[in-house]
């Protein structure tokens, strides 16, 4: 039944994704750490940590896809929920630290100590356990969302005005958490961490373990979504962005259901920031800005919107033309960007996922069966 | 004046819809006037009246989607509909066919009635929900009433005008409501699909509510139910549609000659 | 007893003020002086004593050079206090200098005649710093006492007054004999008030120096008051106490008027910002993320005006920025019109889309800027019409803030004559509420797109020549508007421009009174926290729309 | 060992500064100034006979990037040392990496303090190089009694204002005449702010503001200023992050007066100044461009990264640390900077006054070099720690209280 | 030959093709009234007349020009007006601004609001004020069709317009139409499924199925037990 009910919506390429995800997930490790580096094959740890990044924002863009593609909720503050997790996982992180700060307290973390703060402030406390921080990764996000959303949706506000407020929540976390008095180190956030688990974070070994962490959190993650997307629930979500009113002459709560997938998107979201952090070794208020979460609204639509690959491939694409672009165009990269943003939507109008395909049924002469419709109604302006 | 003023009594026992002096106004346009009607249990009522007279306004009224300015409006014997929202109302037992019609566009129009079927609504039930034979049975049995079989599989918002008016009735029959609140449903279908449908209400009203709002009135007329004529928001006429329509005040609003 | 309430005075300002006092003294006769104006081998000496050693002993010259008495030499202080005057290297005469092509010119301080020219190297400037300009401005207060400028004659009222000097009382008597225009006599009068208080003269007097200051209300005279409330004298100190509590109260009135004067201001910048979107994702419903580098390119647009402006009509400065306007209007509307053929009109059916595209779109023209013009800051100047402020009673009211709110609403008041009276502004909502239904109608909605699109990309260039006044011209400009703009919008109700307006203002001041006590950084916070409460509340902005045909 | 695989006949030098996003306003200039270093060196023959190759790079604002880009420069690009960072924020971020990764990291801004790592040369200036200085000369040389400590709110002013007021304190400074203030990155709306800094000196004492508001965030607060008339004879500011670059936005006339401490004014009259400008402006093909202060830094971090791989002989970091410590170069304000064993460097003060062609005058200059202190002697925490990186030592936060190498620990 | 040839059209929505070799006329003074059940095509083809949606083969001559290829806009400014099924009211404009939308066609000195278009539906002139979005049903119609009216088109495309129209109006718009008709300036095409109403108006029929015209002609030609019969499942 469990297996069923996980199981039976996932496409032929829904498992051909999950064969691939997999096979990276024990093959990159193993090709870093098992090959020495002057192998060919070898892959180096930059790449490991690199593409471990990638996964987590991959994450991130299928947490947004769910309720962007198939809820209609444009999120603009879903990085907010991803910083949360990261915050988690960086307290945990920061009391891993213990005496080896630079002020060698066993307690506080440095910002503290010049701080001048006497004692841990009660929201650190716990934070030293491995299960709580997780926890709390999933949790703080998930609560949060679910306040945000209890009241967001019950005031049916929706469209552009959704949007927007979630911005700007994601803007007041930004100046909140830049605050130094918060208690987070303000802007310079958390960082230098040492381990995780007892692991030491600076070696190959545990970078290898963390990709394939993050590997095994998106592979799970995916399999989750395709079971709420195939299933009733998926179907009211999309008939919900359609014709959201209509959807409640039929007897449905739309804000039940908006919430649901609103607080399932965000604990994802968090889950991602946790895996995150130990990779790229920071946590600071610059993830809450707003053009973080444009970013990764801008990779599930590259990718396509409602469809599961879509965001993921998204998300990997455009952060690798980030990462090559800044490096091999660090002058330039900005319009090499900005004119992929804009020929994707000019010519893969359903984004890669969503587009090639028919490009390709084109092409080939073939049809094939389309995504949903990705089309929204027109934002509340043109309503 | 109405000119056979039914007395309305929330009490009776096969009293479904209790509506009495309900109001209505958008930006000072008295859109529902003192607004009073009763529907009984299984009954069909055909309510006819002007462009403009406040037949849509009385279902969004009723179904929630307008709040009345005053006013009682009652469902069954004790529920209050002022106090609820869609949702609710619509797990209450009432269904409704718009207007113009809505349907879901990109879903299937096999999906479409899937959705519309009765059945728990919570998210976790959704979730967790697997289609069971007696479903399948019923969506395959209202694909071929509404005549859209053959597009099963695809998107509603492909439908013509007409054929998504089909298909909201499909929707609305597949709710299977106790009371049904059907706006306009011979739009657009040709004088054979006309008879039809009203021979197809005849049929659910044996053991539902109907409210019907239609400005064909050979449709009405092959109803065959007592006509309630609204008039800038409020009873002008009830009765037979023989009746109705020898009133002169009647003719003068609406028939015309 | 007053003094020792006051910091102990440095030995340079005790001294300065024993000159003060002196050349107050003489402040009567010095027209007379200026009147025989013989050359006086003193004071050509003491000014060019001004040129050498260390800027402690500068000060003392300058003090020399005052306790000559002679107005002669304003000029040459003024100049110094202004840094335009230059020692020659050659032979150590001093004068004042002004630019000229290829060098300097050469003026006598004296005499104030043409002294011919020196090259760059030849002259080296008389380094001055804030202590000296001080001094400079204390012995200019001294001597322009009886300046024939009403307005110096002011400043060196207020200067007087800051002194707080018990001697200066009967020179400030004389000084008030003559006055005749009231706002300098009501100077002279408060700077009197404080010297009485400072002095030890009489309870009845000094009585009536508390409520001359208490008349004034300003911080200064609050500072004053508060001096002798806190004196050993009770009946005076009990005064002092009861103006205070007066000045205090008038000062919570007046600082609710600065807060809304504020939030007037802060709400028209907001508004100014998000005008332009207010078309462009309001009316169009295109969510415009290149909205923030179209204001950022009528900024630029300012900067280049002003620089042909420069070459072509120099000393012209001033209209530089009234001809920008239009300019921006052009440029940017141009570009706006080009972004809605290349890019936009492929997305009218797909409006989410649009975020996607025109984030493109502002990446590209925000390295496109900074490949261009460079990544720094670059200078638009401020017309002298727009420069300095003035009082309006406890409130200091910046030209450039005032001038600010006036075109955001006079360009918010143009804008909604043209959406709402004119037939083009009929096509515009025509072909946005429905493109397919409007071109059968016989509406080119083509073109009415790229103008529509062009209209908002116009107008918020025009908002950014406006911006440029208040803010860093850079490849950033934009980038730290669009959130408020999209805010701003929404708050106010998406398609509503008079939502637009009202949402600008209120949330500018919103923040204006949270400031004060919650810091600027909580007030933001607070301000967002309102506004997702806020639209809770009212969950199509504050001027929604209602009814069927917002359903529909 | 990364040396061995360096056999190419280049030298790597990696370049990591913003070139897009906020930051950029800033940081290009850096770049292009490490750029024109190491051309002018390639020009002398380069270094070791080999020729200096720059990598750029774009961490684009965006601090884990920066942490990114450091890691790809060291890991891959395999540079022998990495010239960058402006925000405390971007150098926490690489600290890591450059430690993982025993990379060599020139750090050319002035900064809070309280950090020093075997891998950082920090050639911008410590608390004690700016801040303490500059507020000593307004309390000697312009009375100033009244203090209005206005920061962005972020680590870099928090830090330098706790420093501040505890010196103030210490001079004997009440606490009610001590007003601190900080405000968003960005912050652009200054009228309230200003107004209250003019209350607040309308009190009866000499008052001064002390700003620490970041880059963006001046040009708006300068103007108002200005246009409110708040000259800088009644209150003057004394800024640590305005320079040349900041006051390029803006019309400096009603500024004139107002004050910026740094360790380097482009008005500093010195024939190796003169070069350096020149050389700049020809490097940058323009005849107005400006230098400042973090440029100086790069060049002093620069010259001293090219002595210390003449004087190891080899570009190893590990030889390059050793080397390094001792190492003096000529500046650019007519004095020598030598390299402490803290990795800070010594540096002369200067105070200067806004003119009104957007330039700094001094007006005052420590009689002689200031060291670098990587820990401050006014904060708690720090007080007993010193950072001394020569063997046997070899640490960075050595406790002298308790003469152990690990911070204060408690 | 009418002034309005439609000559072996096609049109296809995505892979769905929604019309085959349809072919159509109209000319002035005459109304040729399309049939049909729902979904054959009648919509479309409409569509396709007023450049709505593009055709993949055959010709659209109006006046004997081929203008299959103008945007819709330039098709209404050479007279073809449409009221579309569905309305397609502008919501938020106002019931006069709906009506001077119209005027986009017109020289300058032309653009007033017929008295007609009040004459015929006086609900119009009482909501002039109201948001077109807010009317009821009918009331959307009677502005569709006015607003049409305002175009003065030599064209006019009607889909269903009685759809949702009270009784009384219904014989009011029939007795407009005819009147149209009898100044003798305009074509009319005329979709309709309300027999009774098309068969009073009509001087030609055709009626459609399943994307193709599979019966057309005369009224005076064709047997009204026929037309029916197409019209039935
Ligand atoms: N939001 C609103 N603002 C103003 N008037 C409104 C609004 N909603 C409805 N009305 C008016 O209320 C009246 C009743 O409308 P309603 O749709 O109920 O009529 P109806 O009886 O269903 O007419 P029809 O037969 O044409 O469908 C109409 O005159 C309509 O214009
Ligand atoms: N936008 C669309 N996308 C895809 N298919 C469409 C679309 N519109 C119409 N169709 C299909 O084209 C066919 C013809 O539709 P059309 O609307 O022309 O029919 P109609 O004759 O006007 O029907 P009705 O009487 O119901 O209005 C139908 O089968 C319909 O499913
Ligand atoms: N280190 C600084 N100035 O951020
Ligand atoms: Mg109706
Ligand atoms: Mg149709």
């Amino acid at each position: 039944m469990t297996r069923r009910f996980f199981t039976h919506g996932m496409t032929r390429g829904g498992w051909v994704f999950l064969a691939l995800l997999a096979a990276a997930g024990l093959l990159i490790p193993l090709l870093n750490l098992a090959l020495p580096e002057s192998h060919p094959l070898h892959m180096p740890t930059y790449a490991v940590t690199l593409s471990g990044k990638y996964l987590t924002y991959a994450l991130l863009a299928l947490a947004l896809d769910l309720v962007w593609g198939y809820c209609g909720i444009l999120s603009l503050g879903h990085a907010a929920f991803f910083a949360l997790g990261g915050y988690a996982m960086g307290m945990y992180l920061m009391r891993q630290i213990g005496p080896r700060g630079v002020y060698g307290d066993p307690l506080l973390p440095d910002f503290m100590v010049f701080l001048d703060w006497q004692e841990l402030p009660w929201y650190w406390l716990g934070f030293d356990l491995f299960p709580v921080a997780l926890a709390m990764a999933l949790v703080v996000p998930g609560v949060l969302a679910f306040v945000f959303g209890w009241f967001a949706f019950r005031a049916r506000v929706g469209g552009v005005y959704l949007s927007i407020i979630t911005q700007a929540m994601t803007y007041a976390l930004l100046l909140a958490f830049f605050r130094n008095d918060m208690g987070f180190g303000g802007n310079n956030g958390l960082t230098d961490f040492k381990e995780i688990l007892g692991f030491d974070l600076q070696s190959d070994a545990t970078r290898a373990g963390l990709f394939a962490a993050s590997a095994l959190a998106l592979g799970l993650a995916f399999v989750l979504c395709v079971a709420i997307t195939s299933s009733r629930l998926g179907k009211v979500l999309i008939a919900v962005r359609d014709a959201e009113s209509r959807t409640r002459f039929l007897g449905y709560r739309v804000e039940h259901y908006k919430l649901f997938v609103w607080t399932v998107s965000a604990m994802l979201a968090g889950l991602a920031g946790a895996l995150y952090v130990p990779q790229v070794g920071i946590i600071n208020p610059g993830e809450f800005a707003p053009a973080n979460s444009i970013e990764a609204v801008i990779w599930v639509a590259i990718g396509g919107r409602g469809t599961l690959v879509g965001p993921i491939l998204g998300a990997g694409l455009v952060n690798f033309a980030k990462s090559w672009f800044t490096a091999a165009l660090p002058e330039l990269w900005l319009f090499a960007l900005g004119a992929l943003f804009i020929a994707v939507t000019l010519f893969l109008p359903r984004g890669l996922v969503g587009s090639l395909p028919r490009l390709w049924a084109k092409a080939t002469g073939t049809r094939s069966k389309a995504p949903p419709d990705a089309r929204a109604k027109a934002p509340a302006a043109a309503e | 004046m109405p000119d056979e003023p039914g007395q309305p009594d929330p009490h009776r026992h096969d009293t479904l819809l209790y509506l009495d002096g309900v109001s209505v106004a958008f930006d000072g346009f008295q859109a529902l006037n003192n607004l009073s009607m009763v529907v009984g249990r299984t009954e069909m009522r055909a309510v006819i009246g002007p462009n403009g007279a406040g037949k849509t306004t009385m279902m969004d009224v009723i179904t929630g989607k307008t709040r009345p300015d005053s006013g009682t409006l009652r469902f069954g014997e004790t529920i209050d509909l002022t106090r609820h929202d869609e949702a609710d109302i619509a797990s209450f037992g009432i269904g409704r066919k718009f207007q113009k019609p809505t349907v879901f566009e990109s879903h299937t129009v096999e999906d479409n009635l899937a959705l519309a079927l009765k059945g728990r609504r919570g998210p976790f039930a959704a979730l967790f929900h697997v289609a069971s034979d007696d479903e399948r049975q019923r969506i395959d049995d209202l694909l071929s009433l509404i005549r859209l079989a053959h597009l099963r599989a695809a998107p509603a918002g492909g439908l013509s005008h007409g054929q998504k008016q089909w298909l909201e009735i499909g929707m609305l029959l597949a709710q299977d409501p106790q009371l049904l609140l059907i706006d306009e449903p011979a739009a657009g279908m040709t004088d054979a699909e006309t008879a039809a449908t009203a021979e197809l209400l005849r049929d659910i009203a044996r053991t539902h509510s109907v409210v019907v709002v239609e400005h064909d009135m050979a449709f009405v007329r092959a109803l065959d139910v007592k006509v309630t004529v609204l008039h800038e928001g409020s009873v002008l006429a009830e009765g037979s549609l023989d009746h109705v329509s020898a009133n002169r005040k009647v003719i003068d609003v609406y028939l015309g000659r | 007893m007053i003094r020792a309430c006051l910091p102990p005075p440095a030995p340079a300002i005790l001294a300065l003020r024993a000159l003060l006092l002196l050349a107050l003294v003489l402040g009567a006769s010095l027209a007379g002086n200026q009147a025989r104006a013989g050359e006086s081998p003193d004071l050509r000496a003491a000014i060019a004593a001004l040129a050498k050693g260390s800027f402690a002993e500068t000060e003392k010259r300058i003090a020399a050079l005052t306790a000559l008495g002679d107005a002669r030499a304003v000029p040459a202080l003024e100049a110094l206090a202004g840094g335009d005057l230059y020692r020659r290297k050659a032979d150590g005469a001093v004068f004042i200098v002004s630019g000229a092509s290829g060098g300097y010119r050469l003026t006598d301080p004296l005499t104030l005649q043409d002294a011919g020219t020196a090259g760059r190297r030849e002259v080296k400037k008389i380094r001055v710093n804030n202590r000296l300009r001080r001094a400079i401005r204390a012995a200019l207060g001294a001597l322009t006492l009886s300046a024939s400028d009403p307005a110096r004659r002011l400043a060196a009222a207020e200067a007087i007054l800051k002194a707080r000097d018990k001697e200066a009382v009967e020179t400030l008597d004389r000084a008030l004999a003559r006055e005749t225009v009231a706002e300098v006599a009501a100077a002279l009068q408060a700077a009197r008030a404080a010297a009485v208080l400072a002095s030890d003269r009489s309870a009845e007097e000094k009585s009536a120096a508390i409520n001359v200051l208490a008349a004034r209300g300003d911080r200064e005279a609050m500072a004053i008051v508060a001096s002798i409330a806190a004196t050993e004298d009770q009946a005076l100190a009990g005064q002092a106490t009861a103006a205070l509590a007066r000045m205090e109260r008038s000062q919570a009135l007046w600082d609710v008027a600065r807060n809304i004067w504020y939030g007037l201001s802060l709400g028209s910048v907001l508004l100014l910002a998000a005008i332009g979107l207010a078309i462009t994702f309001g009316v169009m419903g295109v969510i415009n993320m290149a909205h923030g580098e179209m204001v950022m390119l009528g900024a630029y647009t300012a900067f280049m005006v002003q620089g042909l402006f420069g070459a072509l009509v120099p000393g012209q400065i001033d209209y530089a920025l009234v001809v920008a306007l239009p300019a921006a209007f052009l440029v940017t509307g141009l570009v706006g019109i080009a972004i809605e053929r290349g890019v936009i009109r492929f997305l009218h059916a797909r409006p989410l889309e649009t975020l996607l595209a025109t984030w493109g779109v502002s990446l590209i023209l925000q390295q496109g800027v900074r490949t261009l013009f460079g990544p720094t800051n670059r200078e638009v100047g401020t017309p002298s019409f727009m420069s300095g402020a003035f009082e309006l009673g406890q409130l200091t009211i910046t030209y450039n803030r005032l001038w600010i709110l006036v075109f955001s609403l006079a360009l918010f008041a143009a804008l909604i004559a043209a959406m709402k009276k004119t037939r083009f502004g009929l096509t515009i909502r025509a072909v946005t509420q429905n493109r397919r239904m409007a071109a059968s109608m016989g509406i080119r909605t083509p073109l009415v797109d790229a103008l529509t699109f062009g209209l908002g990309s116009g107008i918020a260039g025009i908002a950014g020549v406006a911006l440029s006044q208040i803010d860093n011209v850079s490849p950033n400009l934009g980038q730290s508007y669009i959130i408020d703009s999209f805010m701003v919008v929404v708050f106010g109700g998406v398609g509503n421009l008079w939502g637009t307006l009202l949402g600008a203002m209120s949330l500018g001041i919103a923040n204006k009174f949270l400031e004060p006590f919650a810091g600027a950084v909580l007030a933001k916070i607070l301000v967002l926290v309102f506004l997702i409460l806020f639209i809770q509340k009212r969950p199509r902005g504050l001027f929604a729309l209602k009814g069927r045909a917002v359903e529909a | 060992t990364p040396q061995g695989l360096r056999a190419e006949d280049t030298i790597k030098i990696g370049i990591l500064h913003s070139l897009s996003g906020t930051m950029a306003i800033s940081e290009t200039t850096l770049k292009d100034a490490v750029l024109m270093l190491i051309e002018e060196q390639n020009r002398k023959g380069g270094v070791l006979g080999k020729k200096l190759e720059a990598v750029v790079v774009d961490p684009a604002s965006d601090w884990p990037l920066f942490a990114e880009k450091a890691r790809e420069l060291i890991e891959v690009e395999k540079v022998a040392a990495v010239f960058g960072c402006w925000t405390s924020v971007s150098r926490k971020s690489v600290l890591p990496v450059f430690e993982e990764l025993n990379g060599l990291l020139f750090y050319p801004l002035q900064y809070e303090g309280e950090e020093s790592q075997r891998n950082v040369f920090y050639t911008g200036a410590a608390p004690n190089q700016q801040a303490i200085p500059a507020v000593e000369y307004l309390m000697q040389e312009e009375g100033v009694e009244r203090w209005v400590l206005a920061g962005t709110d972020y680590v870099y002013p928090r830090t330098t204002n706790k420093i501040l007021e505890t010196y103030l304190k210490s001079k004997g400074v009440a606490a009610e005449d001590i007003m601190i203030s900080y405000t968003p990155f960005g912050h652009s709306d200054w009228q309230t702010i200003v107004a209250d800094i003019k209350a607040f000196g309308s009190a009866g004492k000499k008052t001064a503001v002390v700003s620490t508001i970041n880059g963006d965030a001046n040009v708006p607060f300068y103007k108002e200023l200005g246009n409110a008339g708040i000259k800088a004879e009644d209150i003057p500011v004394i800024a640590f992050s305005v320079g040349e670059e900041e006051l390029a936005g803006l019309d400096t006339g009603p500024l004139v007066g107002h004050l910026a401490a740094w360790n380097y004014f482009q008005s500093v009259d010195t024939e190796e100044n003169a070069a350096f400008v020149d050389t700049w402006r020809a490097f940058t093909g323009d005849g107005e461009r400006v230098t400042n202060d973090p440029m100086e830094a790069h060049y002093l971090g620069f010259n001293m990264w090219v002595k210390a791989v003449e004087k190891a002989g080899s570009t190893d970091p590990d030889a390059v640390i050793d080397a390094i410590v001792g190492v003096t170069v000529p500046n650019l304000s007519g004095g020598y900077s030598a390299m402490m064993p803290n990795h800070h460097i010594t540096k002369p003060v200067l105070i200067g006054e806004i003119q009104d062609d957007g330039q700094f005058e001094t007006v005052w200059e420590t009689p002689g070099l200031v060291v670098g202190d990587a820990w401050s002697d006014y904060l708690d925490g720090s007080k007993d720690l010193i950072a001394d990186w020569r063997p046997p030592m070899a640490c960075g936060n050595f406790n002298t209280a308790t003469g152990k190498c690990g911070g204060s620990g408690s | 030959m009418g002034s309005l040839t439609v000559e072996a059209i096609d049109l296809s929505y995505g892979a769905a093709q929604a019309l085959k070799e349809v072919s159509l006329e109209a000319e002035p003074g005459r109304i040729t009234c399309l049939m049909g059940r729902n979904g054959v095509g009648k919509t479309s083809t409409l569509r396709a007349i007023a450049g709505q949606q593009p055709i993949s083969a055959g010709r659209i001559l109006w006046h004997g020009k081929d203008i299959s290829r103008l945007p819709a806009h330039r098709r209404a400014r050479q007279g073809i007006a449409l009221v579309p099924q569905g309305r397609d009211i502008f919501p938020q404009l106002t019931v006069r601004e709906n009506l001077q939308t119209g005027f986009a066609p017109l020289p300058r000195g032309e653009r007033f609001i017929p008295d007609t278009v009040f004459e015929l539906f006086p609900v119009l002139g009482d909501m002039l004020h109201r948001r077109g979005g807010d009317l009821s049903g009918g009331q959307q119609q009677q502005l569709a069709i006015g607003r049409a009216m305002v175009m003065r088109p030599a064209l006019l495309l009607l889909d269903e317009p009685t759809e949702g129209i009270q009784p009384s109006v219904i014989k009011d718009i029939g007795r407009a139409i005819s009147y149209l008709r009898g100044t003798g300036e305009m074509a009319i095409l005329l979709v309709e499924q309300y027999f009774e109403f098309a068969r009073d108006l009509a001087d030609r029929f055709a009626v459609m199925d399943r994307g193709t015209i599979v019966l057309s002609g005369e009224k005076s030609d064709l047997d009204e037990q026929t037309v029916r019969a197409h019209l039935t499942v």
